[in-house]
């Protein structure tokens, strides 16, 4: 005992410690490495948000547009010798008059208004001056008339969607330069687009119908909506949270807690893993052949989507749950156990709670890959031009074909016309305040969750 | 302030609650119990003394099967007690840890209040019938475990704010709510004052009225004050067993003797 | 299960804005619900199509291409017999570049062939491609860098690319007879053709023409290759190049003056006309004159239609099955 | 009586069971819950799930069994021939069910009533359009043969049904019954009823097995189909990626080597953008941010692993790749030529890590959380600064969370696909330089499958083959992560 | 085996290392530590004694700054360490608390090997120029701390795999690796047996010759045969500091009186 004292403190050597006041040399050094590394860490959160920013400023400039549209309102005349030549308002007689049929009346409003708003122009046809109205116009007229048959035979103001080009233009997309050399509208219809907005007949306005619309075809950019696919996103979602959330929270408490270690434990968890890595694209594969070809669920239904992202998602959200299980201190479980509780108990009443926080991560993650996932949808039909027709109630909800809003968007985002492309970012905003609102729940669930000790 | 010698109070019988025979525990590799026998009467103070590492606590956790939760620990031999074997694939060792209770070496509250510690075993076991009760319960466990005074005004603040020496009292108060036959408490006075352990003895002399209590404790004195039977563990081996005045006066292993007589504590 | 009274097509993504045209009107003006058209590719949708006859699988596939052997095989195994064939139109397949790019506006596929095939002839000898730029080979091109998009290999356009470009112009330079020459057998010869240069100068665009376009935005020597459709919808961005001096048009690709194009198709299954509520409807609706017809809605979005369209009108009505 | 209806009862038995059940315990106890071996709830759950679970999975069965039963007890009825061809005889049987779904429905909207149906006659009166008044359409009109169908049809289904709700509510009452006869202060509750917990677990663990299997059934007959077609060899050691149509004679190249190059290229890329920046922002997260900013910052950063991958793969495009251009491009910043096109590896590769950033920062701040402030204390009461902590004792104690973070974010970056369709150009190269377009293995199976091609050709059926052979290349990179987690695992305490 | 009773050296200085004046600690609204005012001298062993949640560990924790981990604390008054006000926002806590070590009340080993543990100090203050001189640190460490037999085997076996006892000195031998000039010790042999207990008393008065150590316990012996001057808290009050001598023979204040009389300990 002794040498070790004489070598404790040998003779001469210098303080190892100055003044607290200033710092070491060493101290410093370490000091310049804890500010670095703190930088860093500010740095790498930063280049994340600036990223972020980044895109949503993208996404915002350029989705903005689509929430509003540019409408026309006309006075039209519904003479009766043209929609009911019977005259007896049977609904199967005026039905038999297509929506082509109605083009003509929409020609000769479109004629009397131009030439009531005194603009000169070369376009006299009124075949032509209706390529700056929706082709969806006349399906419109139809609708109204079917609805409301005593309309036939008076005169009556409609206001309809103008063709994606008009809205184009006043919305500054379109040009006159532009529109030189289009198959679908000239320079010269601009100028009556002009006269028509000085007389107020033609205006721009904020646009409910593409949060609450249905898609529509190609030739209708200016008609196509979210809300079906909204509703199938929202479905699907519904699926993926009742299912993926508890069995993915069994599996995980399983593997963790009462598994015992062995290779098919071992074979499980390492299965677990490998499906994370599976491509969404196989999933869809995967959907496919089981839920649609062997389970004979509907094609294109948002159950079946949300049954093939719920297997997507699974591995996700069991990962984080394990992370988080394992990270419980085991003196918790003793404490527990200690007092008699059973295995069981200890993991529902201690472990799982105090794992919360990594559970509701490893949900918020997974659901919003879930949430954003086209690829699995291409293979199970949920692509395309689907979501045409309102779910009719919960059951048809799940069971009826239909998109979901990133399919949506995809689809829109390969349409041909420049309208959809704007649409496309229009619904990236909706599908991003859908995803906020859902993380915002699950966010401030985990913060009730949150604790050291 | 009560005496601090607590008087012997003349209650042990000779039924055997515990009886281990041959008991072995491994920790992978590491031998840690080697061959221990023991049988440790029922309404009595047992104590386990020995030098640090040589196992009591290892030999503790084998009572309740709290061994079962680590992986590399293998136990070998019977335990009985009220002459079933507690290792027997038909034990509940839910059921076991629930007559068994026990009171950790290292202090490890929930991350909960104070009183939902203390509450938690009598509401799994079904020990309150309602809030009023329960209350009763935790008051009295936190009365016995001599904690009451200091959060009696915090019920509800967490557990692991409290002091070291509280948390062991908590943890003896949580122990002891759900009122076990057996209590295997791992150094419960260690970080406790003078006044704190005696009222902990106090009630480890209390609860031997109904109860067997097994007391790990690195001191001599407090073993001879609340023991009536004295195991020395060493390097794994039950050195010497027997009534505590005779271990302490003369004990018959001459490692017992040197480690008594180098008492310090 | 309760029965399903839509009518589910699926298939070809280009054929299906047409498809979504006529869905869209259908349901408009017939008391059926509106079909629901799924994309997925012409391949994938003839799967589907063949997996079997019933309620669960779908009636209509469209196609870009025509059926071919082994998809029939798969149909007649899985008891899908009696299918109708139905030619909708043809889709023109154009070259554009950027609006204010170099004026690429008149093209030979020998041009093409010379600026992207992987070995052309150049004084009598088959090399590598040592092409920079198009004035390289042909001095009435501008003097800028080769640089084209053209379809991946999952596109069925790129197989038209290289039968009526590519191929054509190999035999147009001469260089097939060449290859031959150089002991190749004709097989051979053909592949070396269609081979691109690849390295940067030909880019495989796995994505759709709206990725094209995107290429061929940002850069101005690029040329990319699109659908009629597609680049009627996208005028104020690109310019067209006229191939052997035809521009590309309905007119003129529906009188085969225009030389690239292909047929669109869709199949119906037989057994299902009758039994899924609207079917037939659909489908005589698709190709009737107001539809389908020069004049119609499908003409207007750039589907060039189809001369012989009332050979089909009859065979969907009489229901004529393919063989 | 509807399906619904009889879930209900059968939900209600189960809460009559449940409380049954608790109160006979605790009678049984005489009223001192204390006495009973379980609390009173264990008594309760277990009588609910004895009343519930064989039940409804009886109803379950029923569900799927009956129309079977009875689509092959009608369509005995059907003509042989009809019955030969399966395709015909689904589409027969749809029919009837149809039509007798439609005369249900008509006869529940009161638009005829029951003796009129029976008494219907399909020549005389016009069904089809009777049940297009309710709202039922049909393919064609109703022939005679098919209406009888129809209706024997529907008073099967109709038997059936009844059948059925009295077999369910009665075992649903069996089950409560016997439960609560059983149930006495001593009965084991709580064990039976995490026994049924434990079972629920375990299935739910096997989900992922079933999935499993479910993949490799799917992929494997295409598979050997493909393996049949191609040979393997080149397939497996291919360094070529040319697939052309088989029109023309088969001569395509499948090589998968550059795809699976192009894949672990791009991934690692990502990795590298995605683990340095996720492992710090989730440092700074629990370690050094204040409440509020991590409260802010965690959550929007998780808002970048729920953008569409589509939008990222149009910013890769459209922003990334043409930046990157202007740096690494021919006449860029650095003027050194790397890069020829805005696709590249790195471009994707840079998008796929901003896109990966959540899954590590978040799931890696939760673990770092949670390792107790103990750790902490005990490493700064030595004089360590807060990075030295970090590095030395915490990520070391979070290691086993922080790499299942990094695996599930290589997993994803393994299996991404759009941005990489968009991002790094569909050209597969084996090239080393990071700025060459290259393809992946997924976004050749997405274009395969998607394709034009034939679907019986091996330029489709190779994304089968493409999509086995990398399930078990990732099969083995967990086998192997698994190893090393388990080799350097610390545990805390 | 060394004599129990420890020979007094006489070293103390009459330096003040430690000076805390008006020291004021709460814990949200919980005030725990009440206007405490000590001068702790350097090369001097001083002891805090008191009951259980008195603020003992508080106080303790006040002078290496370590409830600033805490977020509830909040620390008013000044404590000076070798004339240097440590609050000051000048002094770094990193530097500060190289020179004050620490031993907790809780053994909390870090998920590491034995080795490693004990080698972070010396690595990340740098003390060790090449792996063999880290090599004698640690050994030298393990060996004051009276742990080297037990370990000298198992080295890089993980440190949370020991014993609570084993854990303890583990701890103490981390602290001590790198060599600090103030030790602050919490009950550093609450889970130790006698001996180990006389070896880790051994070592503090052995450190005493070059450094200053305070030092929680609940034992009054161990606080008399160790320290030369002893610190009463009561309630969060520091209610009589002195000679040790003096404290256990003749206090002043009569709750101190009343205190070590009650000694059982
Ligand atoms: N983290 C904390 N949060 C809130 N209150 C605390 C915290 N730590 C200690 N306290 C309270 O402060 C008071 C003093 O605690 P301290 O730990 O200093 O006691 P002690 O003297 O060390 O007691 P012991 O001997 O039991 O360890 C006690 O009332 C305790 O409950
Ligand atoms: N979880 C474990 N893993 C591996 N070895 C262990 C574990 N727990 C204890 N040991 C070892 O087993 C032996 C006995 O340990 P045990 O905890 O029973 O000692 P103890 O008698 O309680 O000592 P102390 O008085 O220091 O608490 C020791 O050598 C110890 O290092
Ligand atoms: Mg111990
Ligand atoms: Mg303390
Ligand atoms: O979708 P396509 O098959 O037409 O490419």
């Amino acid at each position: 005992m002794t040498d070790t004292n004489t070598s404790m403190a040998p003779a001469g050597e210098p303080k190892r410690f100055g003044s607290l006041l200033e710092q070491s040399d060493r101290t410093k050094r370490r000091n310049a490495k804890e500010k670095r590394f703190r930088l860093y860490g500010v740095a790498a959160i930063a280049v994340g948000l600036i990223f972020l920013t980044a895109l949503v400023v993208t996404i915002i400039l350029n989705g903005i547009p689509a929430f509003t549209q540019t409408h026309m309102t006309l006075q039209i005349e519904l003479p009766a010798d043209k929609l009911d030549k019977k005259g007896e308002r049977n609904l199967a007689d005026i039905k038999k008059v297509s929506t082509f049929g109605y083009n003509p009346l929409i020609d000769a409003a479109l004629v009397r208004a131009v030439t009531e708003a005194g603009v000169e122009t070369d376009i006299t046809k009124g075949k032509d001056l209706r390529d700056m109205l929706s082709s969806g116009a006349g399906a419109q007229l139809r609708n109204a008339v079917l609805e409301n048959p005593d309309l036939i035979g008076t005169t009556h103001a409609f206001t309809l969607l103008t063709s994606s080009r008009v809205d184009g233009y006043m919305k500054g997309r379109v040009t006159r330069v532009s529109l030189a050399r289009d198959k679908n509208l000239t320079p010269e219809h601009l100028n009556i687009v002009d006269g028509l907005v000085d007389t107020g007949a033609i205006r721009r306005s904020f646009s409910w119908n593409f949060i609450t619309g249905t898609d529509a075809s190609e030739s209708r950019p200016e008609q196509a909506g979210m809300g079906v696919a909204m509703l199938g996103s929202f479905f699907m979602m519904l699926v993926v949270l009742v299912l993926s959330l508890p069995i993915g929270v069994a599996a995980s408490i399983y593997l963790e807690e009462f598994a015992p270690q062995n290779t098919f434990t071992d074979f499980i968890e390492v299965n677990i893993s490998n499906l994370a890595a599976v491509p969404s694209i196989v999933f869809g594969i995967l959907g496919l052949a089981v839920f649609i070809q062997f389970a004979h669920l509907p094609q294109s239904a948002p159950i079946v989507g949300g049954l093939t992202l719920t297997l997507m998602t699974l591995p996700t959200i069991v990962i984080s749950t394990r992370a988080s299980l394992k990270s419980v201190p085991p003196s918790i479980r003793d404490a527990a156990l200690g007092v008699g509780a059973s295995k069981m108990q200890s993991v529902l009443h201690h472990v799982l709670p105090l794992a919360m926080p990594g559970i509701l991560t490893g949900t918020i993650i997974g659901l919003a890959q879930a949430l954003g996932e086209t690829a699995p949808l291409l293979l199970i039909g949920m692509v395309g031009y689907i979501a045409t027709n309102y779910p009719d109630g919960i059951a048809s909800g799940f069971l009826d074909p239909n998109s979901a809003m990133p399919a949506q968007i995809y689809e829109w985002a390969k349409r041909a016309d420049p309208a959809f492309y704007e649409r496309a970012w229009g619904g990236i905003i909706i599908l991003l305040v859908f995803l906020v609102t859902m993380n915002a729940i699950a966010v401030m669930l985990r913060r009730r969750f949150e604790r050291r000790w | 302030m009560k005496d601090n010698i607590i008087s012997e109070m003349d209650v042990t019988t000779d039924k055997i609650k515990i009886s281990a025979r041959d008991v072995q525990v491994y920790y992978g590799d590491n031998h840690a119990i080697k061959d221990v026998s023991v049988e440790i009467q029922d309404k009595t103070v047992t104590a386990f003394i020995g030098p640090s590492g040589c196992g009591k606590s290892t030999f503790l956790r084998c009572i309740n099967r709290m061994n079962d939760t680590i992986d590399i620990c293998r136990v070998e031999g019977d335990i009985l007690i009220d002459g079933e074997d507690i290792y027997d694939s038909n034990v509940d060792p839910v059921q076991l840890r629930a007559k068994v209770g026990m009171v950790f070496q290292k202090p490890n509250p929930f991350p909960k209040s104070i009183y939902d510690n203390v509450a938690y075993g009598p509401r799994i076991h079904g020990l309150a019938r309602n809030k009023s009760e329960l209350d009763d319960i935790v008051e009295r466990a936190l009365k016995r475990a001599a904690i009451w005074n200091e959060v009696k005004d915090r019920l509800h603040a967490p557990g692991t704010g409290l002091s070291g020496g509280q948390q062991q009292r908590l943890c003896i108060a949580r122990a002891i709510a759900t009122e076990p036959e057996v209590l295997l408490m791992d150094e419960p006075c260690s970080a406790l004052d003078p006044i704190a352990t005696a009222q902990v003895e106090e009630l480890i002399d209390e609860l031997r009225q109904d109860y067997s209590v097994v007391i790990v404790t690195h001191s001599m004195q407090q073993a001879a004050r609340v023991s009536q039977k004295t195991a020395f563990f060493h390097l794994g081996n039950l050195v010497e067993y027997g009534e505590t005045d005779k271990i302490f006066t003369s004990p018959e292993d001459p490692r017992t003797e040197s480690y008594i007589t180098g008492r310090i504590g | 299960a309760v029965a399903r009274d839509q009518v589910q097509v699926a298939g070809s993504s280009t054929v299906l804005p047409y498809a979504s045209i006529v869905a869209e009107a259908f349901g408009e003006n017939f008391d059926f619900p509106t079909p629901v058209v799924e994309s997925g590719g012409s391949s994938a949708g003839l799967k589907r199509f063949c997996e079997g006859v019933g309620e669960n699988t779908i009636d209509v596939a469209n196609s870009s291409r025509p059926i071919r052997d082994s998809d029939i095989e798969l149909c007649t195994k899985n008891g899908v017999t009696d299918i109708i064939e139905v030619r909708i139109g043809y889709d023109g397949i154009v070259f554009a570049s950027q609006i204010d790019g170099p004026a690429y506006t008149a093209f030979e596929p020998a041009d093409i062939f010379n600026a992207l095939g992987s070995k052309v002839l150049v004084d009598g000898k088959v090399v590598a491609n040592p092409h920079t730029q198009w004035a390289d080979f042909n001095a009435d091109l501008p003097a800028s860098d080769i640089l084209a998009f053209i379809p991946g290999t999952k596109h069925g356009t790129r197989e038209v690319f290289e039968d009526k470009v590519l191929l054509q112009g190999c035999e147009d330079t001469g260089a097939m007879q060449a290859m031959m020459d150089g002991g190749m057998d004709e097989d051979a010869a053909e592949d070396a053709c269609i081979e691109v240069r690849g390295n940067g100068i030909t880019v495989d665009i796995d994505g759709d023409y709206t990725e094209t376009l995107a290429r061929v935005d940002s850069n101005p020597n690029g040329i990319g290759v699109f659908g009629l459709a597609f680049y009627e919808n996208n005028t104020d961005k690109l310019k067209v190049a006229t191939i052997g001096g035809v521009e590309p048009k309905t007119e003129t690709i529906a009188s085969g003056e225009y030389p690239v194009s292909r047929p669109l198709f869709f199949f119906i299954k037989k057994a299902h006309i009758g039994v899924i509520p609207g079917l037939k409807e659909y489908a005589e609706f698709f190709i009737a004159d107001e539809i389908a017809g020069p004049d119609g809605p499908l003409s207007a979005y750039g589907l060039v239609s189809d001369p012989e369209l009332a050979t089909t009108q009859e065979a969907v009505s009489n229901e004529d099955t393919l063989n | 009586m509807p399906a619904s209806w009889i879930l209900l009862s059968v939900l209600a038995l189960t809460l009559i069971g449940y409380f049954l059940a608790r109160q006979r315990a605790v009678a049984s106890a005489g009223g001192d819950r204390r006495l009973l071996h379980s609390l009173p709830n264990y008594y309760g759950l277990n009588a609910a799930l004895a009343a519930a679970v064989p039940a409804l999975a009886l109803l379950c069965a029923w569900m799927i069994i009956q129309p079977l039963a009875i689509n092959s007890y009608i369509s005995n009825d059907l003509p042989a021939e009809v019955r030969a061809v399966p395709g015909e005889l689904s589409l027969a049987m749809a029919d009837i069910s149809r039509v007798a779904d439609g005369l249900s429905e008509a006869v529940a909207r009161g638009a005829i009533t029951t003796e009129e149906l029976d008494k219907l006659d399909a020549e005389a009166s016009d069904v089809r359009s009777l049940l297009a008044g309710v709202g039922v359409a049909l393919g064609s009109d109703v022939d005679a043969q098919s209406l009888d169908l129809a209706r024997s049809y529907r008073a099967a289904t109709n038997t059936g049904n009844i059948l059925r709700n009295v077999v369910v509510l009665l075992v649903a009452l069996a089950g409560m019954a016997i439960a609560v006869m059983i149930t006495n202060k001593d009965f084991r509750a709580r064990n039976f009823v995490e026994r049924a917990i434990l079972f629920l677990l375990v299935a739910a663990a096997s989900v992922a097995i079933l999935t499993t299997i479910g993949i490799v059934f799917s992929l494997i007959f295409n598979t050997v189909d493909f393996f049949s077609r191609y040979p393997a060899d080149d397939f497996f050691f291919g360094t070529r990626w040319e697939p052309s149509f088989s029109g023309r004679g088969g001569a395509s190249d499948l090589g998968f080597l550059p795809l699976i190059w192009g894949t672990l290229f791009i991934s690692l890329i990502a990795l590298i953008v995605a683990v340095p920046l996720g492992l710090m922002s989730a440092i700074y997260l629990s370690e050094y941010a204040s409440k509020p900013v991590r409260a802010v910052a965690k959550p929007l950063l998780e808002v970048l692993a729920g953008i569409p991958t589509i939008v990222y793969g149009l910013f890769a495009l459209l922003t990334v790749g043409p930046l990157l251009l202007d740096i690494f491009g021919r006449d860029g910043a650095l003027g050194v030529n790397w890069m020829s096109g805005g696709t590249a590896a790195m471009t994707a590769g840079l998008v796929m890590g901003m896109m990966l950033i959540p899954f590590v920062s978040s799931l890696s701040d939760d673990i770092i959380n949670a390792v107790p402030q103990a750790m902490r204390d005990g490493s700064y009461g030595l004089g360590a600064t807060q990075s030295e902590t970090l590095k030395q004792v915490i990520l070391p104690a979070a290691l086993p969370g922080i790499v299942g973070a990094i695996l599930l974010a290589a997993s994803r970056a393994i299996g991404e696909t759009m941005i990489v369709v968009l991002g790094a150009g569909a050209a597969a190269s084996l090239s080393m330089n990071p700025f060459d377009a290259m393809t992946t293995v997924t976004a050749k199976i997405v274009s395969q499958l998607t394709g034009d091609g034939e679907f019986n050709s091996p330029e489709t059926l190779v994304a089968f083959a493409l999509g086995m052979t990398l399930f078990v290349i990732t099969l083995a990179l967990n086998i192997f992560a698994l190893w090393i987690v388990r080799r350097y695992r610390e545990q805390y305490e």
